[in-house]
């Protein structure tokens, strides 16, 4: 009896590459792990290079001439303009503490996918092109000239990295791999190869203040009819102001919050809450559709598009004559915030010291950006005892936290989110050590990348994050995975849903905004997705 | 194969070395020309390399936040992971340098297949690798016997301490087994972990090699093939008060040893193992993380094209007063204008 | 350059530390190798002086354990053919019975810590 | 001794060749990852390899529960599914097995005696392809699914039916 | 310039076999020498000694344990520090589980008593480093130069004979003999039964100041003192029953 042996009945099983330097095997651009082009429009309305249509599958990505020159010069410039870059590409020693620490690499095996691969396809380049060493000694000291082969794998490898850092804090050198595909990233946006998902955002946000391109009257409209849901819930109608000259703060939050589900429902968190703090305590906050988004793709483009973006937080603020600014529930929006708003487009001056009018409290952290984050004021709120909240109407709730990477491990935002919501949930359980925190996983969808079209990528990347809310799931019946990042909250739920079927995903404020009491509301029979509260079933 | 190339370039050199200073008695050449040239290339070098990254700018204060961040006095900061002061600063680098901090974040117990504890494997990295960089320290230190005159005194206990197991004569330094055991593990590492392999480069290899080189050739001189150490003394003590010597019966081994030193010292500055300097310049781990409170100042901050407000009220000024919301300038003024310019 | 004043700080001191043995010795006096006060009246040791200097540590541990364990007590010289009882103290010191003038000049001059006279009893230098 | 007996007690053997034939089909430096890394919430894909082949393996030769064979299959098929393997590579374990067992008591096997348990292991064996077929299929679909309900997701399409939305650059 | 030309062509030989290195190829070492025995070394297949517990006044026990302790730099410290080679200790405690009453007389004597260079010493077993071994002449030696102060043998001697420096001896001793080394902090130390001398052709020293009270021999050669005495009269070891086999014998 003989067996026909798998090598033959499946012949397609070749994973293994042949045994090759890696410098040696050409990327293999697959469906479902890349995101498709950007088309020429948006490209040219903010002006970035050589816009056309292209695709990524073609042989011919119609590079614009002398393209080799572009980077290499890009990349000489970058060097002497960012430390951070230059010593990346000196000091690494390929320890391999890293390689295992990627997201992407857990989920999918790809070996270029190790952070220090990723990095070494820019890193050979250096070498090669611009180090003595490696123009002389060649591959032998690491370095590699830059041909199209390699161009296309930075392409391809440079939108597999969420840039959440994880593998930096492992990392003894404190090598942080989002800081270099940032750069390699705008070493390729030179000569115009970019990802439609970025590029659309990018000049969307540019036109009319958001990503989705929303212009202010539908961006009003959005946020009345979310009043209008509350209302039928709570039977009490928030009014928000818009544009309002003279208001106390100015509020940015992301637009996914206003136009994607759940981020959605957490807007609505947002709006009972400032309709709260304006009856009881008369607290003036305004949305502006001019920066109606907190996010900011032009973190995934270029530093310089980053900047473009950026600065209309200021400008709206300064415009408005605000006291200063909250920002929403958001991930990479915060990031900017943290590290480089106030840097390019401070000093903010025109801004007061954030105090709390409610509590009086001084948020010394954000005394030169003048932008406190939404959670940090409510955890005051909730401190000092200003909010009136009733967490059993939150009783379904079982829920998780998800550490977003940005707020994580760019700002060291842990505790504030944890003390919120421990004041308006009953039952919380951590995921398991190790995948929180400073460790936290990435849901497989930040820095653009949580497009349609590379699914399997995303899929692949979340599953170390799922296969955590999983561990929750099965022990503690946990039931929602709560966030504080819009990208996270698009890419998490269908994530989730994968991997995890029976786990729901939600803001952190859409908690708050469930438990909050409201002056003169009538009584509650659903949280505000519509779903009948405990004890109300048979009302 | 990238090892084998970095073996045998090693190979080469220490062939080199015998045929200079061996047959060919360029004793000079290898025993003071070289040396000299190749402290030159290393201090110089080196100190290049670093104005080199001081000339370029640290235009944003992005740190890696590894705790939470200051935030209200109610809630704990973790003022080395995540430092807003310059002494946390001071002992985060303490930490990073000095006992591999962030390396030994992968020590972490954990749950394997149910029930078992199983420890990540890369607790060995940081295990072995702090060990090796302290060892080498220890030798390097050690060494100063042959250059100072008389020998200060924490050179001779650091010696003695080496020497504690007193087995064998000449003493045996635990030193010598330890750089040796660590050595390999890296090297071993590297060869049989395919993810290693993979992504490791000749110029990984060549310095394991190389280092591992001036190791056994240090251990063969001291307990095999033994020379006159006062002779080398002598010529050491040459090189440093600049009065060089090459005196006689000094054997080949030395001289191999020394060049590959000196191969070591040429290489440095051009290698990764400027992570020596790099470390402490690695801007996500030597600058505070208070961005938020105070601001850091990029020296190359440039003005872009931002889409201002009026731009953007001209664009959907009608719609905005349709919905409502309030404009800068009225509707009819704009139409106006428009009229005005056709 | 930027944040010179971290930067070259730390230079100098980088370059403080490498140099140290430079530095060290400046206006030391030109560095000689020990002399040896040797014993008038004897001409040779009891191997050749090259092989001495190289291996007298070796011969003086090897010899510890043919004596201590396997109690042999004479060493046949291969360059004389005499016999030499095996014995530091007896043997070596006879000769060089300055310790100070002898042995210490190299081994301080290398920092070398021989234990040999923790226990051993040093002879009394000849006045 | 009966064949489930004996492949029962080589077990461990059988076990360890089918997973090194299972990670060998990705790349030599992640298969060592995935066959050794350390644990559940660092290597998810190795864990769950491991573990369910080995749950696999046993209720192979229990009563073939096909509710809680699906469960077992589920996970790894799921993370094949996402991983760019076609449908017969991404259930190519169950073959696997087959044929680490033929390798481990392929002398067994071919005993007259044992002909017939051996045919009824492998019935077992297809029964386990079809089943991970069937999970393979649904795990596509729902990712077809998501993708179908992402291009049109609720706001996008109530947008576009106000006319309200304005692409830059159009 | 000759020997480091040799020296190079040696080496190359060794890299070309890849750092392979045999140490009896490296360098000019060891050339030719012999070792000898001395020629007036007293031999015996297994020494041993007795002790005539009737002729031990007071004036034979200082003596002998004068002249060993001088001979071999043993200090005299305080009680619980102290180190002894060859020292006294009442009879009861000796032989304990040998006592009758008939010998009553000897009870409250002041014995000699030392190492007992045992035929089955547990301290060579529990020896990590091999510092304490037997010689092929029955002789329990210590290797000083090895002993690295773990005091496993000193829980392993049954009779107490071996003492630990806890301090630099040097410190407590008035005069050195220049001929014998001192011990160092942190080792242990024991009767030799003067196998030095012995090697020079000397009885011990105790034996030598004992004024013929201790006898000492070759076990196995019947025409040997302690043969002669062990002949003659009543005699006892201590333990018998651990099975050490004591080598020095009481004569009653």
């Amino acid at each position: 009896m003989a067996i026909q042996k798998p090598d033959t009945m499946f012949k397609n099983i070749d994973h293994k590459p042949p045994r090759k330097d890696w410098m040696d095997v050409p990327a293999d651009i697959k469906p479902g792990r890349y995101c498709y082009a950007a088309g020429p429009e948006p490209l040219e309305y903010v002006g970035m290079p050589n816009p056309r249509k292209w695709d990524p599958l073609d042989k011919d990505w119609k590079l614009p001439e002398n393209w080799e020159n572009t980077i290499i010069t890009g990349m000489k410039e970058r060097l002497e303009k960012y430390r951070s870059f230059k010593i990346f590409m000196d000091i690494c020693v390929r320890c391999g503490a890293c390689a295992d620490k990627c997201h992407y690499f857990i989920g999918s095996g790809d070996p270029k996918n190790m952070p220090v691969l990723r990095a070494e396809l820019l890193r050979s380049i250096y070498r090669g092109e611009l180090t003595t060493a490696g123009q002389i000694l060649g591959r032998f000291a690491g370095g590699r000239k830059l041909t199209e082969e390699v161009l296309k794998e930075i392409w391809y490898y440079y939108y597999q990295c969420s840039e959440c850092r994880r593998c930096s804090i492992f990392c003894p050198y404190g090598i942080d791999q989002a800081e270099i595909t940032i750069i390699g990233r705008e070493l390729l946006n030179l000569i115009g190869l970019n990802i439609g998902w970025i590029a659309q955002p990018v000049a969307n946000c540019y036109r009319t203040g958001n990503h989705l391109g929303i212009q202010p009257h539908a961006f009003k409209d959005m946020l009345e009819f979310f009043c209008d849901d509350i209302e039928e819930i709570y039977g009490i109608k928030p009014e928000p102001t818009f544009n309002k000259v003279g208001a106390d703060i100015l509020f940015v939050t992301p637009s996914g919050d206003v136009f994607a589900d759940p981020g959605t429902y957490t807007c609505m968190g947002y709006l009972i809450l400032f309709h709260y703090l304006k009856e009881e305590y008369g607290l003036d906050i305004t949305w502006s559709t001019y920066a109606s988004e907190g996010g900011n793709f032009g973190l995934f483009t270029s530093h310089e598009m980053m900047k473009r973006l950026n600065a209309k937080m200021y400008m709206e603020a300064k415009r408005l004559g605000v006291k200063w600014i909250l920002g929403g529930e958001c991930g990479h929006m915060w990031r900017v915030i943290h590290q480089y708003m106030d840097t390019m487009n401070g000093p903010a001056d025109f801004l007061e010291m954030p105090i709390s009018p409610i509590t009086g409290t001084r948020f010394e952290n954000a005394s030169s950006t003048k932008m406190v984050h939404i959670v940090e004021f409510t955890a005051d709120l909730i401190k000092n005892g200003k909010l009136n909240l009733n967490k059993s109407r939150n009783a379904n709730v079982r829920a998780t936290y998800h550490d977003s990477c940005n707020p994580a491990r760019g700002m060291g935002f842990f505790d504030e989110p944890r003390y919120v919501l421990n004041n308006v949930i009953d039952t919380f359980h951590e995921m398991p050590q190790g995948t929180t925190k400073e460790q936290t996983f990435c849901c497989g969808g930040g820095s653009g990348l949580n497009a349609g079209e590379n699914e399997e990528i995303r899929m692949m990347g979340g599953l170390p994050r799922a296969n955590a809310v999983k561990f929750v799931h099965d022990k503690h019946d946990v039931n929602m995975l709560s966030c504080i990042c819009a990208i996270d909250r698009a890419t998490l739920t269908a994530m989730v849903d994968y991997w995890v079927p029976g786990v729901q995903v939600c803001g952190v404020h859409e908690l708050v905004g469930n438990a909050l009491i409201l002056p003169g509301e009538h009584e509650r029979e659903t949280d505000l997705r519509g779903e009948t509260l405990p004890g109300k079933e048979e009302e | 194969m990238k090892a084998i190339y970095s073996l045998f370039l090693v190979f080469a050199l220490i062939l080199l070395a015998m045929i200079g200073a061996g047959t060919l008695g360029m004793e000079y050449l290898f025993g003071v020309i070289i040396p000299y040239l190749a402290v030159l290339a290393f201090v110089v070098g080196f100190m290049l390399k670093v104005i080199g990254w001081g000339k370029s700018a640290v235009p944003f204060r992005i740190t890696s936040t590894c705790g939470q961040a200051k935030s209200f006095p109610w809630i704990k900061e973790n003022k080395l992971e995540n430092p807003s002061s310059t002494w946390g600063v001071i002992g985060r680098m303490f930490f990073e340098v000095f006992l591999f901090r962030s390396l030994f974040r992968n020590t972490k117990v954990e749950i394997h297949d149910g029930q078992r504890i199983a420890y990540s494997s890369s607790k060995w990295l940081w295990l072995f690798a702090i060990l090796f960089h302290y060892t080498f320290l220890v030798i390097v230190l050690r060494h100063m016997r042959f250059f100072t005159e008389p020998v200060p005194y924490p050179f001779v206990l650091l010696d003695r301490l080496d020497g504690m197991l007193q087995i064998g004569a000449p003493v045996l330094y635990i030193s010598s087994l330890i750089i040796l055991a660590a050595l390999f593990y890296l090297l071993l590492r590297r060869l049989l972990i395919p993810s290693m392999r993979y992504i490791s480069l000749p110029s990984d290899y060549f310095p394991l090699f190389l280092i591992i080189g001036v190791v056994i050739t240090g251990i063969l001189m001291r307990y095999f093939l033994k020379t006159d150490i006062m002779a080398i003394k002598e010529l050491s003590m040459g090189l440093v008060t600049f009065r060089p010597v090459t005196p006689e019966g000094i054997g080949v081994i030395f001289f191999i040893h020394l060049f590959l030193v000196s191969v070591l010292l040429f290489y440095f500055p051009i290698s990764k193992l400027m992570h020596m300097g790099g470390v402490f310049l690695s801007p996500t781990r030597n600058m505070t993380g208070n961005t938020r409170m105070v601001r850091h100042v990029n020296p190359w901050n440039y003005p872009v094209k931002v889409h201002t407000y009026d731009a953007y009220e001209d664009e959907f000024r009608e719609k905005m007063v349709e919905a409502g919301l309030p404009v800068v300038k009225p509707l009819e003024e704009k139409s106006e204008n428009a009229e005005n310019k056709e | 350059m930027y944040h010179s004043k971290k930067i070259i700080p730390g230079l100098i001191i980088f370059f403080l530390f490498m140099t140290f043995p430079f530095w060290f010795n400046i206006g030391g006096e030109a560095y000689v190798t020990p002399e040896l006060v040797l014993p008038e009246d004897h001409e040779n040791c009891i191997e050749s002086v090259e092989f001495i200097r190289a291996e007298h540590m070796t011969i003086l541990d090897q010899w510890r354990d043919a004596y201590v364990r396997d109690g042999y007590g004479l060493y046949e010289s291969s360059l004389t053919g005499e016999m030499y009882a095996m014995s530091l103290t007896k043997t070596c010191m006879d000769c060089h019975d300055d310790k100070e003038q002898f042995c210490d000049r190299c081994h301080d001059s290398v920092s070398v810590s021989p234990y040999c006279w923790a226990c051993h009893i040093e002879p009394e230098g000849v006045e | 001794m009966n064949l489930d007996k004996l492949i029962k007690e080589k077990k461990t053997q059988i076990l360890k060749l089918w997973i090194l034939k299972f990670t060998n089909t990705y790349p030599e430096e992640s298969a060592q990852f995935f066959r050794g890394g350390p644990g559940q919430f660092a290597n998810p894909v190795g864990h769950t390899f491991r573990s369910n082949l080995d749950k696999i393996f046993d209720e192979l030769f229990m009563e073939y529960d096909s509710k809680k064979m699906q469960g077992l299959v589920d996970p790894i098929v799921r993370i094949r599914a996402v991983q760019g393997f076609d449908p017969s590579e991404a259930v190519c374990f169950v073959p696997m097995l087959k044929q680490s067992v033929w390798e481990i008591c392929g002398k067994e096997v071919t005993r007259q005696d044992h002909i017939s348990e051996w045919l009824d292991f492998i019935e077992r064996l297809e029964l386990l392809t079809y089943t991970s077929f069937d999970v393979y299929m649904r795990c596509r679909e729902q990712l077809w699914k998501q993708k179908a309900e992402f291009t049109n997701s609720r706001t996008h399409k109530l947008l576009e039916k106000a006319n309200l939305l304005k692409k830059a650059g159009e | 310039m000759k020997s480091s030309r040799r020296k190079f062509i040696k080496m190359a030989g060794f890299a070309a076999l890849g750092w392979s290195i045999c140490p009896s190829l490296a360098g000019a070492r060891n050339p030719n020498s012999r070792y000898f025995v001395e020629a007036e070394r007293l031999t015996a297949q297994q020494w041993a000694m007795t002790i005539d517990t009737r002729m031990l006044t007071p004036e034979v026990i200082d003596a002998a344990i004068d002249a060993c302790h001088s001979l071999h730099n043993v200090p005299e410290i305080e009680p619980h520090q102290n180190i002894k080679w060859i020292w006294t200790e009442p009879f009861e405690n000796l032989f304990y589980d040998q006592s009758h009453p008939h010998l009553a007389d000897a009870a409250g004597k002041q014995f000699l008593t030392l190492c007992n260079h045992c035929e089955n010493p547990p301290c060579v077993r529990v020896c990590p480093t091999k510092a304490t071994f037997r010689r092929t002449d029955g002789i329990v030696l210590m290797d000083f130069h090895r002993c690295i102060g773990c005091r496993f043998c000193m829980a392993g001697c049954p009779f107490g004979a071996r003492s630990f420096n806890f301090s630099d001896p040097r410190l407590h001793l008035e005069t050195i003999d220049p001929e014998y080394p001192t011990r160092t902090m942190g080792v242990v130390e024991k009767c030799e039964f003067c196998s030095h001398l012995l090697d020079k052709g000397q009885m011990p020293a105790c034996v030598e100041a004992s004024d013929g009270a201790l006898l000492f021999g070759d076990l196995n050669d019947p025409g040997s003192d302690v043969r002669r005495a062990l002949s003659e009269r009543y005699s006892l070891v201590r333990k018998p029953k651990l099975g050490t086999g004591p080598k020095v014998f009481y004569l009653i």
